[in-house]
């Protein structure tokens, strides 16, 4: 058994390595897919009957060696890391054109195996490198959109590469302090003080980054937004989430600051809502997807103010119960966000090739031709709004009862503003899809009069662009891309094309009704545990 | 103050500079050359830890630098084949 | 002790035209100038310096490593010289 | 005072002005040629910190190869560079100054706080000095044997990394072309130094057990002598084609059955038994010097400049001519 | 011995210092890889010194390399210059 965190980081290196050689790529990843599952749920089942999985490969013992961890938030995300990276290998697999390249099915591997390393390292300095792994994977995946791909690629590239030096310095202030790089360890001898604050600081801008936390968003729309479809439900779904449960894990374990809990808190709230409102404002289809992940990063980052008083030494029976229901809440509701997000980008890059534009109102009359594709987006709307009986939903409603406990009722209005927003993005798209495609003219000169209305939008966004770069000026020159058809040059939607996303859905809709033992798993070997 | 924690805070002053001008260049070239003067900041930073202990430097933080090393060599060359294709793309126009 | 004097003598003496190669590039008006500076002062200064050390070592394989380094940088410095005085003829930028 | 503190103190106030001279240089050539001295100054200054591993390696990667990539990335119109001058001008210049200069010295005042209080006599650098590892060079035994998941993660970036570049190539996924130059002066030259680089790659990699090297120092100067065989039209000898790929994700290969053997035979993942450690060690570093060669070759070859220029030809094996499909203006919005 | 070979390494970093100026200045790309190949000699020679003074032979590996890459930083350079015919 101690043999599973490392197998959950191999296995998907070796199929990398396999599919930049072999000529059946497909065959290989999907296959590897299918073992990342089972091991995920071997994982999960291991982790929930015995307690967290140790280990040590190399054989020295920590801190000499390097620590591997499954624990129950590991396991959880593991799984969630499994099934959508099965659904959109699967969809890759039966959809034309999806993976933007041959060299897809490696880059996707690699990024997974980034991603499980991510997940399963229990030392400082393997964290940094596993999110330089996760990172370069997903950079390469973005860069597979095409000509208009690549400026949003080395943005995020030059952006999250900042944030991995970031958490390095803080690596280094660690090491300073305790002469270790075991996270569990060297957080025993922590001393308080300037250092553990600074560090603190650091872990978080330099992840906040990473997860796309406002006001360090900026480079994810267009990122997300550009990436051909079978990749863009791998960034948002997973690829996000790594970095948050790194910054999860730092904060649990050093036991967090009161004064930036708050000042994350009020980001967090920041990001609903801001991003929210944001989504509404797209006329990309794509755009306003990725958008409103920028929203939902801001759900997860509400843990962090809510359980900080239960993270610290001394904290009392009451806080610490508080803690754990806002723990469990805030990861149901990043599982979720996985699953629905993932469905969502599969969705919409298939109708965005259905009807041969990117556009929202692009989308016109799809629903008649499409009717389960668009059912499936606005049930995984649903599903990531919040509304009974998702998990998110019970996320979301544990989340609720820590805030009310603790007397945090801007939290109760974020969360319930932030579920408006959702809806109501997910409903102005599938409104246009019922509209009736007969404006033929106006369909034409779409493109050019959304360019103008997304500019609307910039001066909003200029106020974090010192915290990004000044790229919104930037020409690109973009080719005819393999994911985006130029406008009119619709395809048929495939037969099967759609059920992935199902899957995903009825995934999300299934744990809700029964997610006592998830909430059960994520927090097993946590600080939080029962 | 030791030399080793000359260079120490010298790494810090080079780190933030780095980022800062990451940020604010407008130039791609540019921001991958601060990028690299970020890592060397923060590799500064590695390598005096390393010395500033009583006895015989510091191997593992070495290693750690040597790993920092590669991988800012493998993003750097990632960037600069995004930035010529991005640029080799303005060309054509 | 005579080679302590010796190294000690040929070290000062390759500072001194490493010193005078800096100084030619940092006066001479135009390039050509600036690679005489270059290809004279310099590997004239790291071959007295790497004679110096050469007298200092025991061991014949550092001596060889010395003097390959001393070559190497040799070889480096004329051809970048005649590369780029020939193009800066070529296109008359050295002016 | 004495001669080691003033060459500490000169070398730091070097390396500062250099950085921000790099940072702030009004020329992309200028910003890119004062990095390589900034990466020069930072050699002596791993000497200085007795970190002679690091020196070796800054000469070879963050200085060597990282400066033949940004050199090789310059353009000649950006080489000749008018164009770019600096955004907001000399007050904007100070502003970032003084923002990351006040940043830097807290952050600094932090560091050097926590090393002072942070001294402790059981580092893990200290227990690591003590591991009777399979060898004998400490930094070789950390990377290899104490912390050999990082190493082979790392191994995993740069694959990624050669893989992307190769993914978002223009001429094809599994060639490089790279414009040759084959003036007489400059053939002889690489004929002269190719062998010498080539018999520092060997002594780097066989030194690395015993003395600073290793293999990524190795895969760096092996990368040096196929750039310069390929500036000078020697495709024969680099692989440029079918085994580009292959190469690339060699190291890759044989670090992961290398795990996987440890595993069947002793029982653990990378864990490297006394008997035959040392051959694990030699066989898994030289497939990563040849992974790390044709890596490195790939990103510089892939970022230099695509000429249009009718004397010169972009010549390319195994793929197709570069072609340039009609493309469409479209403006950024963020 | 030890002393002077010290003395020696810091005349020649303050020459690394002033050749720095000539790459800020230009005027050409050409000048500014003549004075790299300057800088990276004298970085060799100062290296070979501390080789002595830290009785570290690492360094006259570090001083080969160094000069190496340079020379394929040159040659990479050169080419790229290269004049239009």
């Amino acid at each position: 058994m101690t043999d599973l965190p490392v197998l959950l980081v191999l296995l998907p290196l070796v199929g990398a390595v396999v599919a930049a050689l072999a000529p059946a790529r497909r065959t290989v990843a999907i296959t590897v897919a299918v073992a990342q599952l089972g091991l995920a749920v071997t994982a999960a089942v291991t982790v929930l009957r015995d307690g967290p999985v140790d280990t040590a490969p190399g054989g020295w013992d920590p801190p000499l060696g390097i620590a591997l961890r499954l624990d129950g938030l590991a396991a959880g995300v593991g799984l969630l890391v499994g099934v959508v990276v099965l659904a959109v290998f699967v969809h890759a697999a039966i959809t034309p054109s999806a993976a933007g390249s041959r060299s897809y099915w490696s880059l996707a591997l690699v990024t997974v195996a980034g991603l499980q390393a991510v997940l399963v390292a229990a030392d400082l300095f393997t964290v940094y490198v596993a999110l330089e792994l996760m990172t370069v994977g997903a950079v390469a995946l973005v860069a597979l959109g095409g000509q208009k791909a690549l400026a949003p690629a080395l943005r995020y590239l030059l952006v999250a590469v900042l944030g991995s030096f970031a958490f390095l310095v803080a690596v280094a202030l660690v090491y300073a302090q305790t002469g270790v790089l075991t996270l569990d360890i060297a957080a025993a001898d922590l001393p308080q003080g300037a250092a553990l604050a600074t560090t603190l600081a650091l872990v978080t801008v330099g992840l906040g980054i990473k997860t796309a936390l406002f006001p360090l968003h900026a480079w994810l729309p267009g990122a997300h937004a550009a990436a051909p479809t079978a990749v863009s439900p791998l960034l948002s779904a997973l690829v996000v989430k790594g970095a948050f449960v790194v910054l999860l894990r730092v904060w649990a374990a050093l036991g967090g600051d009161a004064g930036l809990a708050t000042v994350v808190g009020v980001l967090a709230t920041a990001a609903v809502v801001w991003g929210g409102v944001a989504a509404l404002r797209q006329t990309h289809l794509k755009r306003l997807v990725a958008y409103s992940t920028v929203a939902q990063v801001g759900y997860f980052f509400l843990l962090v103010p809510l359980a900080t008083a239960g993270l610290a030494a001394g904290a009392s029976a009451a806080e610490v119960e508080v803690a754990r229901l806002a723990w469990q809440g805030a990861i149901l509701m990043l599982l979720s966000h996985g699953l629905a997000k993932a469905a969502m980008f599969l969705t919409a890059g298939t109708l965005s090739a259905a009807v041969g534009s990117g556009e929202v109102d692009g989308l016109r009359g799809i629903a008649a031709k499409a009717p389960t594709t668009v059912l499936t987006f606005a049930v995984a709307g649903v599903c990531l709004a919040g509304l009974p009986p998702s998990l998110a939903f019970v996320g979301k409603w544990q989340l609720m009862d820590a805030a009310l406990t603790t007397g945090a009722w801007w939290v109760v209005v974020t969360l319930l503003v932030g579920g408006l927003l959702t809806a109501a993005a997910t409903a102005r798209v599938v409104m246009v899809t019922m509209r009736p495609a007969d404006e033929e003219d106006e369909v034409a000169s779409e493109p050019a009069a959304s360019a103008g209305r997304t500019a609307t939008s910039a001066p909003a966004a200029s106020a974090t662009a010192t915290a990004t770069g000044p790229a919104a000026s930037e020409v690109v020159v973009s080719e005819p891309s393999t994911t985006e058809p130029a406008p009119g040059a619709g395809r048929a939607v495939g037969a099967w094309e759609t059920w992935p996303a199902i899957v995903l859905t009825i995934v999300a809709v299934a744990t809700g009704v029964g997610s006592a033992w998830l909430a059960e798993l994520v927090t097993v070997g946590s600080v939080v545990a029962p | 103050m030791t030399g080793p924690e000359l260079f120490l805070a010298l790494g810090a002053v080079v780190t933030l500079l780095g980022a800062v001008r990451l940020l604010t260049t407008p130039d791609s070239m540019r921001r991958v050359v601060a990028l690299n003067v970020t890592g060397a900041g923060t590799l500064l930073i590695l390598v005096s830890l390393s010395a500033t202990g009583p006895g015989e430097p510091d191997p593992v933080l070495q290693a750690l630098a040597l790993t920092g090393i590669v991988i800012t060599i493998s993003v750097t060359g990632l960037a600069l084949v995004l930035v010529r294709r991005i640029e080799d793309g303005d060309d054509d126009d | 002790m005579i080679l302590d004097v010796l190294t000690v003598l040929l070290v000062t003496a390759g500072c001194l035209f490493v010193t005078a190669g800096t100084v030619g590039l940092l006066r001479f008006g135009d390039l050509l100038q600036r690679l005489h500076a270059l290809t004279k002062a310099d590997n004239l200064g790291l071959g007295l310096i790497v004679l110096g050390l050469v007298l200092q070592t025991s061991n014949p394989a550092v001596a060889v490593k010395l003097v390959l380094l001393w070559v190497l940088a040799l070889l480096a410095a004329a051809t970048n010289s005649a590369l780029l005085a020939r193009d800066a003829e070529l296109t008359g930028e050295h002016r | 005072m004495s001669w080691e503190t003033v060459l500490d103190v000169l070398l730091a106030t070097s390396v500062l002005g250099v950085a921000v001279a790099t940072l702030f240089a009004p020329r992309r050539t200028s910003s890119v040629m004062l990095f390589l001295v900034l990466g020069l100054l930072l050699v002596l200054v791993w000497t200085r910190l007795g970190a002679p591993d690091v020196a070796l390696a800054e000469a070879a990667i963050a200085s060597g190869v990282t400066g033949a990539l940004l050199v090789s990335a310059l353009t000649r119109r950006s080489a000749a560079g008018s164009a770019e001058t600096p955004r907001g001008g000399w007050r904007s210049a100070a502003a970032e100054l003084a923002v990351a200069g006040t940043g830097g010295v807290l952050l600094g005042g932090v560091l050097v706080g926590a090393a002072r209080d942070g001294l402790r006599p059981d580092r893990l650098g200290d227990l690591a000095l003590d591991v009777d590892g399979v060898v004998d060079q400490p930094v070789t035994t950390v990377l290899l044997d104490l912390r050999a998941l990082d190493t082979l993660l790392e191994v995993a970036v740069l694959a990624a990394a050669v893989l992307a570049a190769l993914a978002v190539h223009r001429e094809g996924e599994s060639s490089i072309g790279i414009r040759s130059d084959t003036r007489p002066v400059l053939v002889s030259f690489v004929r002269l130094t190719t062998p010498v680089v080539l018999l520092l790659t060997g002594w780097f990699l066989v030194a690395g057990s015993s003395r600073p090297g290793g293999a990524f120092q190795a895969g760096a100067v092996l990368a040096g002598a196929a750039l310069l065989l390929l500036l000078t039209g020697r495709k024969d000898l680099v692989p440029t084609g079918r085994w580009l790929r292959p190469a690339v994700v060699l190291g890759l290969a044989v670090f992961l059955a290398a795990a996987v053997l440890t595993r069947l035979v002793e029982g653990g993942w990378l864990d490297l038994p006394a008997s035959w450690g040392v051959a694990v060690v030699l066989v898994v570093e030289t497939a990563l010097v040849v992974s790390i060669a044709a890596g490195l070759t790939v990103l510089v070859a892939l970022s230099r400049p695509r000429y249009v220029d009718a004397t010169t030809s972009t010549e390319t094996l195994g793929g197709a001519a570069p072609s340039d499909p009609p493309r469409r203006q479209t403006e950024e919005l963020t | 011995m030890h002393a002077f070979f010290l003395v020696a390494a810091t005349v020649l970093a303050l020459n690394i210092v002033a050749s720095s100026v000539r790459i800020l200045r230009g005027p050409t790309t050409r000048d500014r890889t003549t004075a790299m190949l300057l800088l990276s000699t004298t970085g060799a020679a100062v290296l070979v010194l501390l080789a002595e003074v830290a009785s570290s032979p690492a360094l006259r590996d570090t001083a080969l390399a160094l000069v190496a890459l340079s020379a394929v930083i040159v040659a990479a350079r050169i080419s790229a210059e290269r004049a239009p015919r």
